[in-house]
C-alpha cells in the first residue's frame, strides 16, 4: 500500500529536518508511544499502539534511517511486528524551502502488512493504514508550526 | 511485542466464580474471566462432547443450547453463563432413551466422524422444539451455521425430518429444554 | 485461538455501564451479542482491558411501537425477525435480519451492536439509512438523539462519544403505500456481503415516488446512503428508465474495495443490479403486493 | 438368514454411532492425562525472511510458561530437519530462514492452553524480509529467487517426470483432424476437515516408552517415520505405541507428518510430560498439507467425426517450499497419468515439472487418490471442449468414444490396466435419470428467451487402492495392507486392521466383510483399528484404499479361516473336508443339510474339541498385497442456471451414477458419495487459498476459505450400477473419493455449457460470481 502527500508547514526547513531527524521528537506524532529506546542516531526502537476502533495491536517498531541528505531528503524504515503479524514501513520525506518560513515536505510512504493482521483485517487495512499514516504527517505539522514545540 | 496483559483495572475482575446448570446439573467453578464457554464445559467440566473446529465463529461444532437457544460456544465467554442453563448433547439422552434427533441421526446415517454432530443435533433439536414440522428449506436454514465436511448434508436433512416424524407420533414428545 | 486476559464487569443498568465506561480511560469495550467482537479477541485483534457486559441490563431489550418502532439495542436479531410486529410492518427488517452471518450467530447478535459495531459489511446499518431511523445515545449527561446520517463516521467508528451507549434504535412508522426490502448477495450463508441493498420507498396516491431511502452495505468505509439515486426517484413515476438511472447512482456511490468477495469493479456493478431489483420490490410492496 | 447375519449388500445401520450420537467419540483433544503440558506454536508472518534474533524472554517470564522451543535447540538433538513421504527435507523448526507465511518458528511449552497462547503472543522475533516467489511458473525460471538454499541444485525445479509415447503423441498430433487446446489452472486447496490436527505425546522416562495419541490416517507409517526421525534419541520403533482415537475427519489432510508432531514428542521426552498440541483453524489451513496448485495445458487430437486419437499433457506442479506430498514414491505426480480417462486413447504424452514456492508444503490432501482429481477435471473438461470445436452433443461425443466393456481388462497408452469397466451403462442412467433430453429442449427453450441453463457431464474413471507393492511404495515402505482375525470360543470375533476410519464407517463394512464369510452375526463382530500395539501392519487409510487392499486382506483373513474351521467341522461331523461345503452360512455335509455345523459351533471346537495335531484357536492374520488398482468410475450430469445479473452459479439438480463394483453397505457408500459431491462442489464454486505477490496467504481462515453448508448444497441424487473388480476377493473397488473426483468437471461443464453459445470454452474454477459476470459483460449479455 502506497499513501503519499504533500505539506505545506509554516516552520523553516532546518527546524522541519531537524524535527524528523530526532526520534525523541519525531515519535511524538506515532500513535501511542508506548516506549522508546534509542540505540544511536540512526536507529531507535519505539512501541506504540495502532488500530482502527476496537482492533488495536501494540507494535514493537525498529526504526531505521536508510539517507539522511540535510536537509533535503530523508528515507526512514519501520519494520515491527505484533502478535502473528509484521508491518513494514518505508518513507521518503523531500523538504523545500518554500521561504524563511515555510517548507514544502513531499512525503510517501510504502507500507507492508503480513501475516494475522493482513489476514483477518484485510478488508480494513488499507483505510486504517491510510489514516494512520495520515495523521503521523499531519502532527507532524501540527507539532512544528506550533509557537512552542510540544 | 509484549504480551498485551492489560493493566488490571479497579472496576473489573480477571476470575469469577460462575454458577452454571448443564443438563440439568448445577456446577460452581472459579474460572479466569476471559475463558470460553466451550473451554469451560471441555476442560473444567469434562465433558467433552462438545467440539471446537474454527476459530472464527463459522463451524458451529461447539453449538449448546444457552437458556434453551442454540448458541456457539466458543464466541461466548463462561462468565456471560453465569446463573444460566445449558444443554449439550450429553443430555440428549433422557433415562436412558435416546433422543428422536440421536435416533434420526443413527438411522438416516446422518453422521460419518461424527465430529459435527453434537453441534448438529443439538441445532436440529432446537429447530423441532420451535417448529415441529419443518421443511426442508427450513431445516437447511437452521442448519446452515453448522459446517459438515462428511455427509453432504442430504442424510442430515433427513434424519431431522426423521426425528420431526418420530416427535409428532410421540405424543409428549419432550423437547429439549436445556436444562 | 485464545483472548488475551481482560477485567470483566458486569453492567447493573445503563448507568452503570456508562460509570464503568467513563472509568476504564478509554480501554473499556461494551460487550452485547459479543459475535464481532469476541472473535477479533480471539485473534487478539482487540484487547481491551475492560470489558462491560450489558446482556444483563434490564430494559434493553423490548420491541414497541409507539407512534414509531422502537428496538431496545439488546434485541437479538432472531427476535427481532421474529417479532409479530416486526414480520408485520417492517419486512426489511425481517429481511436483513434474516440474512446476518448464520442462525446460531443471530441467537446472541443484537441490533444494537451490529450498528455501535460500525463495520461497513454489517447488515444493518444499511437499512437503518434506509428507513431513516435514529438511535438513542445515552452518556453521563443523559439521552441524545442522534439521526443515523451522523452515526456512521468511519470503519469501527461512530459518532458516539467513548462513555456513551446506544440504547435503542428508533423507526419511523412505515408511510401508507411504502415499501422496502433488503437484498444481499453473499457468496454463502455466513459470509459477509459482496453488496448489500437497503431500499425505503413511499409513493403518493398517483403513484409517483414521494420518498425513497436507498442505504448500501459493505460500499466504502461505512455503510453510505446513496443520494442522488434517492433524488433520481423523488417525485418521479418509478419507470424502468428511472430506476435504472437510480440504480446506476448507486452503483457510482458505491467505493466497494477489491478483495477475496470478488473485484470491485463487480461489486460496483452488483450494487446496480441489486439496487434495480431492490427498488422494483420495494415499489410492489409500496402497491401491497409481497 | 442373511439379515441376522448382515452380510455384504446390506444397510447395516453404523455400530460407531453408538458413541457419536451421544457425545462419546474419543477424539485427540479429548484426551486428556495426570500432569499434561499443553504446546502452541508460534509461526511465521512473512512468506521468506532471514530470522535474526529470537528473543524469548519475555515469554518465559510469564508463570506457567515452562520453556520455548526455537531451532537452534533443535539442532544438538539433530531434529531440526525431518524427512518428507517424498524424500525430501522439511524444517521442523528454522535455524536460519523461513520460507512460507505460518511456518512453524519456534514452540511454548506451558502448563496450560491459555499461557501457552499467551507465551506464543510474548515471543519477539526479529526478522529480515527476503523476496518471495509465489508463482510456481515464475519459480522455474532464470534468475527466480531460490526458496531452497539448503540444496545443492541452485534452483527452484524439484524434478521432472513424464510417461507415455512422446514421438508417437507429438506425430498423432501432426497428422490429427482436429486438435483443441485447453490452459487449466486447479487451485489450491484445503482439506479442512472439521477436526483439526492434533496430538498428545506422552514419554515414560522409566521405560523409555513413548505413547502418542494422533490424528493419524496412518498410524503405522507414522510409528516407523517417528523410530526414523528420532531413533538416534532412543525412540525405537517397539517402544512407540501410536493411537489414532476417533478422527473427525482426515480425507488425506492427516497423513504426512506435521512439525508439530515432532515438537509435542519432543517436548514431552524433554519434560517427561504428557503434552498436548492442538492446532487453531487457522494454523490449520495456513500450514498443512495442501491439495492441487496444478498449471495444466491439456491437447486433445481427433478426427473430424469426434474419434478421439492422442492426448498430450504439460503441467507446472506448485509443492510449496518442501516436496511433502504423500505419493507414492515412484509417482512425483501421483497417479495424474489416469489422465486418459474413459477414453482409448491410442498414443498419449504427460510431462509434470515440480517446483519450489514460498507457499506451505503438501499436494494431494483432498478426497482424492494421489492427483486422480487433477487428471479426471483435465480430460472431461477436454472432452467438452472437443464438443464444442466439432459442435457435437458432449454426452454422444463421450458414448462413441469410451471404451468398450468388451475390452476389459483394459491398458491404457500411459500404462495402467484398467480391472473392469462398463461406462455407456453409467452414462445412460444418469441421462435417464436427470431426464437429458427434455433437459436440452428446456434449455433451447431458455436461451430463446436470454436465459441461461447449463447441461454438464463428466463421465470420470478412477484409479484407487494402492498397491500393488512392486509398484508402490511409501519412504520404501510396501502399499500392502493387513487384517487380523480372532474368533473367539464363543464365536464371538475381533477383526484388528492397519488402516484407520476417519468416518467411512470401518467398524461397520468391515465386520460385515467377516459377516459375509464366516457367518458371524455382524453384531458379534467387533473392529478395531488405530492402536499399532495390538494391530497388524498396514499403510492406512487414504486413497481409497481401505476397501481395496484392507477390505482385500480381511475377506481372505476370513477365508484362511474359513479354510481351518472346515476342518474342524469335518471333525465335528465326522466326515471328510472333501465332503464338507459351506452353504447358507454354515459348514454342511455335501447333499445332507440336516448335518451341518455354525461357525459358532466350529470355534467352540477350536479352543475345546480341535482335532488330534491341529494347533488350537481360531485366528488369522492376512497382509494383502493387491495384483492391481481398482478403477471406480462413474457419470455425473448437472443443470446449473446462471444469474444474468449478479453471475451466481444455481446448481438445480446433480444426478450422480456410482459404479465402484460390489457394495459392502449401500447405505454407507450412498453417504459417501453424498459427502464426496459437497467436497466436489466446493473447489468448483467456493474454495481457494490464493497468496499475494507477498506471500500472503488469502483465504486462510473459515472467514476467507468458503466451505459450503447445507443452504449452497443441492439436493444430491444418486443411482450406481455395479461392475465387481474381477482381481478383488470381494469384487469391491472403494469409493471414498469418486465423487470429489468426478464432480468438479461436471459443474464446471454446466456452467460452460450455459455459455457455451456465446462462444465460452472454459472457466477456471472456482467459478466465482465475478468470472461468470465479466464473461456475460464481455459478451453483452449481462442484466
Amino acid at each position: 500500500m502506497r499513501f503519499e502527500g504533500t505539506l505545506d508547514i509554516a516552520a523553516p526547513r532546518d527546524r522541519v529536518w531537524s524535527f524528523l531527524t530526532d526520534p525523541t521528537q519525531v515519535t511524538t506524532c506515532a500513535p501511542d508511544v508506548q516506549s522508546l529506546d534509542v540505540s544511536d542516531p540512526h536507529h531507535f526502537k519505539v512501541v506504540v499502539r495502532a488500530g482502527v476502533g476496537p482492533i488495536k495491536g501494540t507494535f514493537s517498531m525498529n526504526v531505521q534511517f536508510l539517507e539522511l541528505e540535510r536537509p533535503k531528503h530523508a528515507a526512514v524504515l519501520a519494520r515491527g511486528q505484533a502478535p502473528g503479524s509484521a508491518v513494514q514501513m518505508v518513507s521518503n520525506m523531500d523538504l523545500s524551502e518554500f521561504d524563511d518560513t515555510h517548507t514544502v515536505m513531499e512525503w510517501s510512504s510504502e507500507v507492508t502488512v503480513s501475516g494475522m493482521i493482513q489476514q483477518v483485517g484485510a478488508r480494513l487495512m488499507q483505510g486504517a493504514a491510510d489514516k494512520i499514516t495520515q495523521q503521523l504527517f499531519a502532527c507532524i505539522k501540527t507539532k512544528l508550526e506550533a509557537s512552542v514545540p510540544i | 511485542m509484549a504480551v498485551e496483559t492489560a493493566p488490571a483495572t479497579t472496576t473489573g475482575t480477571r476470575r469469577m466464580k460462575v454458577h452454571v446448570t448443564v443438563n440439568g446439573q448445577a456446577h460452581e467453578v472459579e474460572v479466569e474471566t476471559r475463558t470460553l464457554l466451550v473451554h469451560f464445559l471441555r476442560e473444567n467440566l469434562g465433558m467433552t462432547g462438545t467440539h471446537i473446529g474454527c476459530d472464527t465463529t463459522n463451524c458451529g461444532a461447539c453449538t449448546v443450547l444457552l437458556n434453551g437457544r442454540p448458541v456457539k460456544s466458543c464466541t461466548v465467554f463462561a462468565v456471560q453463563a453465569d446463573g444460566m442453563s445449558v444443554a449439550t448433547v450429553e443430555g440428549l439422552e433422557k433415562d436412558g432413551k435416546l433422543d428422536p434427533v440421536q435416533e434420526g441421526f443413527h438411522e438416516e446415517h446422518g453422521l460419518q466422524c461424527g465430529f459435527c454432530t453434537p453441534g448438529m443435533m443439538i441445532t436440529a433439536a432446537a429447530l423441532l422444539a420451535a417448529n415441529p414440522d419443518p421443511s426442508e428449506l427450513q431445516i437447511r436454514q437452521a442448519i446452515s451455521g453448522n459446517l459438515c465436511r462428511c455427509t453432504g448434508y442430504v442424510n442430515i436433512v433427513k434424519s431431522i425430518q426423521y426425528a420431526a416424524r418420530k416427535t409428532r407420533e410421540t405424543a409428549g414428545g419432550k423437547a429439549p429444554d436445556g436444562g | 485461538m485464545i483472548p488475551a486476559s481482560f477485567d470483566y464487569a458486569v453492567a447493573r443498568d445503563v448507568g452503570h455501564a456508562i460509570q464503568l465506561l467513563g472509568t476504564s480511560g478509554g480501554e473499556g469495550k461494551v460487550l452485547a451479542g459479543g459475535q464481532s467482537l469476541i472473535p477479533l479477541m480471539k485473534f487478539r485483534l482487540a484487547q481491551p482491558a475492560l470489558l462491560i457486559d450489558i446482556n444483563r441490563v434490564a430494559g434493553l431489550s423490548a420491541i414497541k411501537e409507539n407512534g414509531d418502532l422502537r428496538i431496545g439495542a439488546l434485541v437479538r436479531e432472531n427476535d427481532l425477525e421474529a417479532n409479530p410486529i416486526v414480520r408485520q410492518r417492517y419486512p426489511i427488517l425481517v429481511e436483513t435480519a434474516a440474512v446476518i452471518a448464520d442462525p446460531l450467530v443471530r441467537n446472541l447478535a443484537t441490533i444494537g451492536g451490529n450498528l455501535a459495531h460500525a463495520d461497513p459489511a454489517n447488515d444493518h446499518p444499511a437499512t437503518m439509512l434506509a428507513v431513516r431511523a435514529s438511535v438513542v445515545a445515552q452518556g453521563p449527561k443523559g439521552e441524545r438523539m442522534i439521526p443515523i446520517d451522523e452515526l456512521f463516521v468511519d470503519t469501527f467508528t461512530t459518532s458516539l462519544a467513548p462513555d456513551e451507549i446506544l440504547t435503542q434504535i428508533r423507526i419511523p412508522k412505515p408511510a401508507p403505500r411504502s415499501g422496502g426490502t433488503y437484498l444481499k448477495l453473499e457468496r454463502k450463508v455466513g459470509d459477509f456481503a459482496i453488496a448489500g441493498v437497503a431500499v425505503m420507498i413511499v409513493l403518493d396516491a398517483s403513484g409517483k415516488v414521494a420518498s425513497a431511502g436507498i442505504g448500501l452495505t459493505n460500499a466504502g468505509p461505512t455503510a453510505i446512503r446513496a443520494g442522488r439515486a434517492e433524488d433520481v426517484l423523488t417525485d418521479q413515476m418509478p419507470d424502468d428508465k428511472t430506476i435504472a438511472e437510480a440504480a446506476s447512482r448507486a452503483a457510482a456511490a458505491a467505493e466497494p474495495v477489491s478483495d477475496l468477495r470478488g473485484p470491485a469493479a463487480y461489486k460496483k456493478d452488483v450494487f446496480r443490479v441489486l439496487t434495480r431489483r431492490a427498488i422494483v420490490k420495494a415499489i410492489a410492496r409500496a402497491k401491497g403486493g409481497a | 438368514m442373511a439379515v441376522e447375519i448382515g452380510g455384504i449388500g446390506q444397510s447395516v445401520k453404523r455400530k460407531e454411532d453408538a458413541r457419536f450420537i451421544r457425545g462419546r467419540g474419543n477424539y485427540v483433544d479429548d484426551v486428556k492425562l495426570p500432569g499434561m503440558l499443553y504446546l502452541d506454536i508460534a509461526r511465521s508472518p512473512y512468506a521468506h525472511a532471514r530470522i535474526k534474533s529470537i528473543d524469548t524472554s519475555k515469554a518465559l517470564a510469564i508463570p506457567g510458561v515452562l520453556a520455548v522451543i526455537t531451532g537452534k535447540d533443535l539442532v544438538p538433538l539433530k531434529l531440526e530437519w525431518m524427512p518428507t513421504l517424498m524424500s525430501d527435507r522439511q524444517m521442523v523448526l528454522p535455524t536460519d530462514t523461513v520460507l512460507y507465511q505460518a511456518q512453524e518458528v519456534a514452540a511454548v511449552v506451558a502448563t496450560e492452553r491459555y499461557i501457552a497462547a499467551d507465551g506464543v503472543a510474548a515471543i519477539e522475533v526479529d526478522y529480515e524480509p527476503l523476496p518471495v516467489v509465489v508463482d510456481p511458473i515464475k519459480a522455474l525460471q532464470p534468475g527466480a529467487t531460490l526458496v531452497r538454499e539448503d540444496r545443492e541444485q541452485k534452483d527452484n525445479h524439484i524434478w521432472h517426470w513424464e510417461v507415455g509415447d512422446k514421438a508417437g503423441t507429438d506425430k498423432a498430433f501432426k497428422d490429427a483432424e482436429v486438435v483443441v487446446k485447453q490452459d487449466i489452472y486447479i487451485p489450491r486447496i484445503h482439506v479442512s476437515s472439521i477436526e483439526t490436527c492434533g496430538m498428545v505425546a506422552s514419554f515414560d522416562k522409566i521405560n523409555g516408552k513413548l505413547t502418542v495419541w494422533m490424528t493419524t490416517q496412518a498410524p503405522h507409517a507414522i510409528r516407523t517415520v517417528i523410530a526414523l526421525v528420532a531413533g538416534h534419541l532412543g525412540l525405537s520403533e517397539e517402544r512407540i505405541r501410536v493411537i489414532s482415537p476417533d478422527i473427525g475427519g482426515g480425507f488425506g489432510g492427516k497423513v504426512p507428518v506435521y512439525p508439530g508432531y515432532v515438537l509435542a514428542i519432543g517436548a514431552s521426552v524433554l519434560t517427561g510430560h504428557p503434552v498436548k498440541w492442538i492446532e487453531d483453524r487457522s494454523e490449520n489451513i495456513q500450514a498443512d498439507s495442501f491439495a492441487r496448485d496444478y498449471h495444466i495445458t491439456a491437447e486433445l487430437a481427433a478426427k473430424k467425426d469426434g474419434t478421439m486419437q492422442a492426448l498430450r499433457v504439460k503441467t507446472v506442479a506448485d509443492h510449496g517450499a518442501f516436496d511433502a506430498a504423500a505419493n507414492p514414491s515412484k509417482y512425483p505426480a501421483g497417479l495424474f497419468h489416469i489422465i486418459t480417462g474413459s477414453y482409448p486413447f491410442a498414443k498419449s504424452f504427460v510431462e509434470v515439472d515440480g517446483a519450489y514456492t514460498n507457499k506451505p508444503p503438501g499436494g494431494i490432501a483432498y478426497r482424492c487418490s494421489f492427483r486422480v482429481t487433477e487428471a479426471a477435471f483435465t480430460i472431461e473438461r477436454l472432452v467438452d471442449v472437443l464438443a464444442l470445436e466439432i459442435k457435437k452433443d458432449p454426452a454422444e461425443l463421450r458414448m462413441q468414444n469410451f471404451i468398450p466393456p468388451t475390452a476389459f481388462p483394459y491398458t491404457s497408452s500411459l500404462g495402467w490396466e484398467y480391472d473392469s469397466g462398463d461406462y455407456g451403462r453409467a452414462l445412460k442412467l444418469a441421462m435417464d435419470k436427470i431426464g437429458y433430453a427434455e433437459l436440452r429442449k428446456e434449455q433451447a427453450a431458455k436461451r430463446a428467451k436470454g436465459e441461461l441453463m447449463g447441461i454438464g457431464i463428466s463421465s470420470f474413471t478412477e484409479i484407487v487402492g494402492a498397491g500393488p507393492s512392486k509398484h508402490f511404495d511409501i519412504l520404501g515402505i510396501k502399499m500392502f495392507d493387513s487384517c487380523e482375525i480372532r474368533v473367539h470360543p464363543t464365536g464371538k470375533a475381533m477383526v484388528r486392521l492397519g488402516v484407520k476410519s476417519q468416518g467411512q464407517g470401518h467398524e461397520t463394512t468391515f465386520a460385515q466383510i467377516v459377516a459375509e464369510e464366516l457367518g458371524l452375526p455382524v453384531g458379534d463382530i467387533a473392529v478395531e483399528e488405530g492402536d499399532t500395539d495390538t494391530a497388524p501392519y498396514g499403510l492406512g487409510t487414504y486413497a481409497s484404499r481401505s476397501t481395496p487392499v484392507a477390505g482385500g486382506a480381511t475377506a481372505i483373513a476370513a477365508r484362511k479361516i474359513r479354510e481351518k474351521a472346515k476342518l474342524i467341522a469335518a471333525h465335528l461331523l465326522e466326515a471328510s473336508p472333501d465332503d464338507i461345503e459351506w452353504k447358507d452360512y454354515k459348514f454342511q455335509v455335501k447333499g445332507v443339510p440336516a448335518k451341518s455345523k455354525t461357525m459358532q459351533e466350529v470355534a467352540f471346537a477350536a479352543y475345546t474339541n480341535h482335532p488330534q495335531g491341529m494347533e488350537a484357536g481360531l485366528e488369522a492374520v492376512d497382509y494383502y498385497d493387491p495384483p492391481n488398482l481398482t478403477f471406480p468410475f462413474g457419470s455425473y450430469i448437472c443443470v446449473v442456471d446462471i444469474d444474468r445479473g449478479t453471475g451466481e452459479v444455481k446448481v438445480r439438480r446433480f444426478v450422480a451414477v456410482d459404479d465402484c463394483g460390489t457394495i459392502i453397505n449401500p447405505m454407507i457408500v450412498e453417504g459417501q458419495i453424498h459427502g464426496g459431491l459437497t467436497m466436489g462442489l466446493a473447489p468448483a464454486l467456493y474454495e481457494q487459498i490464493n497468496y499475494d505477490d507477498d506471500g500472503n496467504i488469502q483465504g486462510g481462515n473459515f472467514m476467507d476459505y468458503l466451505l459450503p453448508t447445507a443452504m449452497e448444497t443441492p439436493n444430491w441424487e444418486t443411482a450406481k450400477t455395479t461392475t465387481p473388480s474381477p482381481h478383488h476377493p470381494i469384487g469391491a473397488k472403494g469409493v471414498g473419493e469418486s465423487a470429489t473426483v468426478g464432480a468438479p468437471a461436471a459443474i464446471a461443464n454446466a456452467v460452460v455449457d450455459a455459455l457455451a453459445h456465446l462462444g465460452v470454452r472454459h472457466i477456471d474454477i472456482p467459478i466465482t460470481p465475478w468470472k461468470v459476470q465479466k464473461i456475460l459483460k464481455e459478451k453483452g449479455v449481462a442484466e
